[in-house]
């Protein structure tokens, strides 16, 4: 198959459903409140569960008692960490610690135990009624904080062997990449700028809490309901943690309320199953709001140090980097990822990065679109914007000089196929918005970023109705329209109109493995595998027309939804419609189905270039954004609508990230914004409308040429906003969220070193 | 005999080397070249890892062809958001 | 928990005068449901006050007065053909206080009964001299007092009020002529936050002269804060750019605020005092006549 | 702890349910009343997911009681498509694709009937303030600014030909 693959020519033009538009199909279940989240199951019998969570940021645990607890009426359950698998190593030892702690309490919020009740109340009562004895140990937060030689050690011996000698405890892993000399291409520089970036955690802000409904019965057979990104993920998991085999758990995924990464972890359904073993009844669990801040998976926050040298012409010479991630209790903090991403969009001759990753007593962290790269493409870019504005050259221009391409050496190592940052660039400078005048206190910032796109296990199967409709199982949850991206290739393929196909997300107990929805998979993996299974579905159609008629298979093609004998010598025979042969397939053979499973090789990159407007009132700090533009490379566009929902979507994050949202931990280590009033994601009134320009340079690993979209769109706009507001203060912000309290605190101080200035 | 790049966090399980020179034809042989030549490399290969051959992400195909002139580094598996 | 319907004021007081646990008060219920959502306040007794008669109404009294019914929501004060022409600051005060769900909901009353030192329609209240009715029990039935709006909150979480009060309306002072009020507030996004400072500035003029003024700082201290020192500043002024600094360093030297994870001490003084004067520029607009 | 008993209306139909004084409006609409559209976002009224309409009002059902449904009349999502046909604005939405997880449709949905009723020519910054208290994390608003004031404009002239 894999050579299959790479012979697959990409087809770019000629498209009939492809690159449409049409209704999503599952649109009239979402405006009409039908469609069945994560919270909306139920079972007859059904119990309720709640957890009880550690208001410390680090403490031993010296005793559970849930006696009252378990005493109050309607309380069915009680759940600790004994009612799980035990002997677990590796990165599931690591899940279960993170999601029923054993015998400390790592940071607040952290689980220590759980109820399930006959209602939601009673379990949140019951709650109240757990008493948690803990001897308190000292905690750190901090990323700079948390790699000193004198920090409280989250975990002693946690650190793998990359990580060199010398280093703190909480420093748990280490990356180091590049090539050439950067000392001598920094000797080489006309300029050399070193700036020392800070972001703090941000969370994905899905407006859907964590929530399942799981059946675990006393012979190891189990059910689980939940909202996720990858319902096989769950299913692997939820058997090691609670001792079954994971064949006997059937994961079903609900229809999801975003993810973002954060949905790419398990945290309650184990819960939800153990609970339910015990009380041998149905356990629905959802997380609250609070829960979600506290105990789900924030991103990494980062402290970082970039130095790039730079030609008077514009020519990068070298750069150099270090990332220091913070990641939470556990290994984990996207810190490769981080690093490789950074200069990636430079064709750079010396090039160095290195990463740690550092344990702090916050939560776990977790992907969060494009997880590590955001932050490194706001400290490099940050930093070639100063290199631009000291020189005094065109921030576009300079981008496109040093532009990566195909045949790059990339900045992590490897050769880039082709790509498409160039065109993004050109594109960019093309728009209107690039050169448009700008309003008072008001600045322009320009910024590009990087990032992967994955392929992954993915299975699929198409099975063919009597009539020549199409049922297609996928197994990857849509997060964003992709069942009709899903049954857009499978119309183009088959020929057949897209409201022909039907699309499903198939339980674990359907399909073969799927991996999870994340690193932009879906419409490339997923969709070169309803490519590749309808290519199967369609050799079956073939040979069934060729039996009927009497000729060789390889004598018959398909055109337009048909069979078509081809060839000088296939004979005459008039076409033969999909309908026509599946309606007597029964007779003919039997059922037809196609289908494709393995991993997808060749996925692509993606590059993208943002330009954004903002404004800045000088007297309080505030930052409006005015106008935004967003030039990204896809490929190839599907459902071209669906791409730049990802697009602005992803720009809208981004401008939450730059600006007001941020974990705020109290020097007590606990978490202090745990609703939405205080964790500021941008509101309808906080944004413009997002313009979108669809870059198109197939990717060769795909048969249409398909990258990846959902995540790269993330990447540039906190460097993007940074260097806007920058632009408009006059000061070079380092530091993310640029709250308004933080930018009047820039300000003042600029107007004082003048002063001071004016007076020395 | 093809070169491969390893990622620092591997070069502690190869003796501090950088690069590894093993006889392969196939992504496979290059995983199996490489275990062979320093076993404590098995662990994070058996985990996962990603080829890149000539800059072509290779997660899973062992029958992937590999020039001795091919362009081969070893990267971790992306998990993304 | 129990839940009380009383159709009077004075059931109402009976309840809670006869509860012995912690009692809440339910209007719009935008504070008191999130706390017990949250599991913050579980109230043994929970009196919701929406079926007495008169307290949805807005009346405009004989002598021009007007007099708000304690479960009157923002948005029927925002949807008032008259009241915000009156009072512009305090319907747009109201009108800041969450979203339009929000406003479907909250009350004058609960923004000032919560007890937070940041609430939006409170320094609005204070700087136009509005007043509270509470009643209570007394040894003959029920009596009715009448407390200053700035004599109610204390400190955060804590008002004046006490076991059985039930507040039953809130006054509005007749409009003087050739004045104006306004209300502005600092939040980091465009809506939806709570006030990192807030501004309530009420002006009467004489000519283009101020002749009498109010000041009133939220969120910058343990309780609101009228600044004497900088309604002096805009008195006898034309609202100058000497009275208008004037202001606005009485303002921001009035603040006594904490950091927090809403702001830090250095902001909200410095945007005390620029807020100080905007707001002051709206009200003198409005009391020169101006539709803003 | 006692249950209450209350009567009201839901979508038009008259309903009664018993609930615990503390169940909020979202709760027994979704576990007694089994109508599951109306979504938990957060529980503290700053999402908008849990939007419904009580006597025309747009208000949060998470922060409304049950017990205080007594005698009201309650619109949730699902009572917005009739019998023939769904609302323009549900088919607006799907055609400009704003949404893409769904969570938080109904209710903005919900909150933006209700804003068309009282104005039916909102401008952009209208509806955006509008709907600020109506999260959304996926789209960015921008598809969905534009399938209301679409729809607005559609409506508009279909009211003028009516006339």
């Amino acid at each position: 198959m894999p050579n299959d693959t790479q012979k697959i020519s990409v087809k770019t033009t000629d498209f009939k459903v492809v690159g449409t538009t049409p209704d999503r199909p599952d649109g009239i279940d979402k405006v009409t409140g039908r469609a069945k989240f994560g919270a909306d199951a139920y079972a007859p019998g059904m119990l309720h569960a709640a957890i009880y969570r550690s208001p410390h940021a680090h403490a031993k645990i010296v005793k559970i008692d849930m006696s009252r607890a378990g005493a109050l009426k309607g309380v069915k359950a009680v759940v600790t960490r004994a009612d799980f698998a035990t002997g677990l190593a590796g990165e599931n030892w690591n899940i279960l610690e993170n999601i029923m702690a054993s015998d400390t309490a790592l940071y607040d919020g952290h689980a220590i135990c759980a109820v399930a009740a006959t209602s939601a109340l009673i379990a949140r009562d019951a709650i109240k009624l757990i008493d948690v004895e803990y001897e308190m140990l000292p905690h750190v937060t901090d990323v700079d904080k948390s790699m000193a030689s004198d920090a409280p050690v989250i975990r002693a011996g946690t650190a793998d062997k990359s990580v060199p000698a010398g280093l703190g405890e909480n420093v748990v892993r280490y990356h180091e990449s590049g090539h050439g000399d950067i000392d001598a291409g920094f000797a080489a520089a006309d300029l050399v700028i070193e700036d020392t970036f800070k972001t703090e955690a941000t969370h994905q802000g899905y407006i859907e809490p964590h929530a399942c409904l799981a059946t675990l019965d006393t012979d190891g057979k189990g059910e689980v309901w939940c909202c996720t990104q990858g319902h096989f993920n769950v299913q692997k998991v939820c058997a090691a943690l609670v001792g079954t085999e994971t064949s006997q758990i059937r994961v079903t995924a609900s229809e999801i309320g975003g993810g973002f990464g954060g949905k790419t972890v398990v945290f309650i359904e184990p819960v939800a199953l153990a609970l339910s073993r015990k009380a041998n009844r149905p356990v629905k669990l959802v997380m609250s709001r609070s829960e979600v801040f506290r105990a789900s998976g924030p991103t990494a926050s980062a402290s970082m140090d970039i130095k790039i040298g730079m030609m008077k012409d514009g020519r990068m010479t070298a750069a150099s980097a270090v990332y220091r991630m913070q990641g939470g209790a556990f290994p984990g903090a996207p810190m490769e990822f981080t690093s490789m991403c950074g200069f990636a969009p430079y064709n750079l001759e010396n090039v160095h990065q290195i990463g740690f990753d550092v344990m702090t007593n916050r939560p776990k962290q977790a992907a969060y679109r494009a997880p590590g790269s955001p932050m490194a493409a706001f400290a490099v870019e940050s930093v070639v914007d100063e290199l631009c504005n000291e020189l005094g050259l065109d921030p576009i221009e300079v981008r496109l000089m040093n532009a990566s391409h195909e045949g790059t050496k990339a900045s992590y190592g490897p050769t880039f196929q082709r790509i498409g940052l160039v065109q993004t660039l050109e594109a960019a400078k093309a728009h209107p918005h690039f050169t448009a005048p700008l309003a008072e206190n008001t600045g322009r910032g320009i910024s590009c970023g990087f990032w992967f796109n994955h392929g992954g296990e993915t299975s699929v199967t198409m099975a063919l109705s009597e009539d020549g409709t199409v049922a297609l199982s996928v197994g990857t949850p849509d997060i964003g329209g992709s069942r009709a991206s899903m049954g857009q290739m499978a119309a183009e393929e088959l020929g057949i109109p897209y409201e022909d196909v039907r699309v499903t997300i198939a339980d674990t107990a359907t399909l073969g493995y799927n991996e999870i929805s994340h690193g932009s998979r879906v419409t490339y993996a997923s969709g070169l595998a309803t490519i590749e299974a309808a290519r199967d579905t369609l050799k079956k159609l073939c040979k069934r027309a060729a039996a009927k008629w009497g000729i060789d298979e390889d004598a018959v093609a398909w055109v337009d939804g048909c069979a078509v004998p081809s060839g000088a010598n296939a004979g005459d025979f008039d076409p033969l419609p999909i309908g026509k042969i599946t309606r007597s397939m029964g007779r003919t053979g039997g059922p037809i189905v196609g289908h494709y499973e393995a991993t997808p090789e060749g996925a692509g990159v993606s590059f993208a270039t943002h330009i954004v407007d903002a404004q800045v009132d000088p007297e309080t700090g505030k930052t409006a954004i005015t106008r935004y533009t967003v030039v990204q490379d896809a490929g190839k566009a599907i459902h071209p609508t669906y791409v730049e929902g990802q697009f602005q979507g992803g720009a809208a994050q981004g401008i939450g990230w730059a600006l007001n949202e941020e974990y705020i931990y109290g020097t007590d280590g606990r978490l202090q914004n745990t609703i939405f009033l205080d964790y500021r994601i941008p509101v309808a009134s906080d944004l413009p409308m997002i313009d979108t320009v669809i870059v198109e340079v197939p990717n060769p690993g795909h048969p249409y040429g398909v990258r990846g979209v959902g995540e790269t769109s993330i990447c540039p706009p906190l460097a993007a906003v940074a260097n806007a507001v920058s632009g408009a203060v006059g000061v070079r912000m380092t530091q993310l969220p640029m709250t308004p309290p933080h930018i009047l605190s820039e300000l003042g101080k600029k107007a004082r070193a003048k002063k001071g200035g004016a007076n020395g | 005999m093809v070169e491969v790049n390893l990622w620092s966090g591997l070069r502690s399980l190869a003796d501090g080397h950088e690069t590894v020179d093993v006889d392969a034809k196939t992504v496979g042989e290059v995983l199996s070249g490489l275990i062979r030549a320093y076993p404590a490399l098995e662990d994070p290969i058996e985990a996962g890892v990603s080829v890149a051959v000539d800059g072509r992400i290779i997660a899973s195909a062992l029958d992937e062809p590999v020039n001795p002139d091919s362009e081969v580094f070893l990267m971790q598996r992306l998990k993304g958001g | 928990m129990q839940y009380h319907t009383p159709d009077s004021f004075e059931d109402a007081v009976a309840i809670a005068n006869a509860a012995t646990g912690t009692t809440r008060f339910l209007a719009g219920g935008t504070d008191v449901l999130v706390q017990l959502r949250a599991d913050i306040v579980t109230p043994d007794d929970l009196i919701d006050i929406k079926h007495i008669a008169g307290t949805h109404d807005i009346t405009h009294n004989a002598d021009g007065s007007w007099t708000i019914g304690v479960a009157v929501t923002g948005a029927e004060m925002s949807e008032h053909p008259t009241l915000k022409n009156d009072w512009p600051g305090l319907v747009e005060a109201m009108d800041l206080v969450g979203s339009t769900q929000i406003q479907g909901r909250a009350t004058l009353v609960g923004n000032l009964c919560n007890g937070s030192p940041a609430a939006d329609s409170v320094p609005a209240m204070i700087a136009i001299n509005a007043s509270i009715d509470i009643t209570n029990a007394t040894d003959t039935g029920t009596a009715t007092r009448q407390v200053a709006a700035a004599d109610i909150h204390t400190g955060p979480g804590k008002t004046s009020l006490t076991k059985g009060d039930v507040i039953s309306a809130v006054n509005i002072p007749a409009v003087q002529p050739n004045s104006g009020d306004a209300y502005l507030r600092f939040i980091p996004r465009t809506e939806m936050d709570i006030a990192v400072v807030g501004v309530a500035v009420n002006l009467t003029l004489e000519g283009d002269t101020i002749t009498a003024a109010k000041v009133v700082l939220g969120a910058v201290a343990p309780s609101y804060v009228t600044v004497t020192d900088a309604a002096n500043a805009l008195i006898g002024s034309t609202l100058d750019e000497a009275a208008l600094d004037a202001l606005a360093t009485a303002a921001s030297a009035a603040c006594n605020p904490i950091d927090d994870k809403r702001g830090t001490i250095e902001f909200r003084t410095q945007v005390s005092g620029v807020l100080a004067k905007r707001a002051a520029v709206i009200a003198y607009a409005r009391a020169k006549g101006a539709n803003t | 702890m006692s249950m209450i008993h209350v009567n009201t209306t839901v979508n038009g139909d008259e309903v009664d349910f018993v609930c615990d004084p503390r169940e909020t409006l979202l709760d027994v609409l979704r576990d007694r009343l089994s109508l599951t559209g109306a979504k938990e976002g957060c529980g503290t009224g700053d999402c908008g997911a849990c939007s419904v309409t009580v006597d025309d009002r747009l208000v949060c059902s998470c922060l409304m009681l049950g017990a205080e449904a007594e005698g009201k009349s309650i619109a949730t999502i699902e009572g917005m498509a009739t019998t023939e046909a769904l609302d323009p604005l549900q088919v607006k939405f799907i055609e400009y694709a704003a949404l893409q997880c769904g969570i938080c449709t109904p209710g903005i949905l919900i909150a933006t009937r209700a804003l068309l009723a009282k104005n039916p020519d909102p401008t952009e910054e209208e509806v955006r303030y509008w709907l600020a208290g109506n999260l959304c994390r996926c789209t960015g608003y921008d598809k969905i600014i534009r399938a209301v004031l679409d729809t607005a404009k559609d409506l508009r002239a279909d009211a003028g030909e009516a006339r």
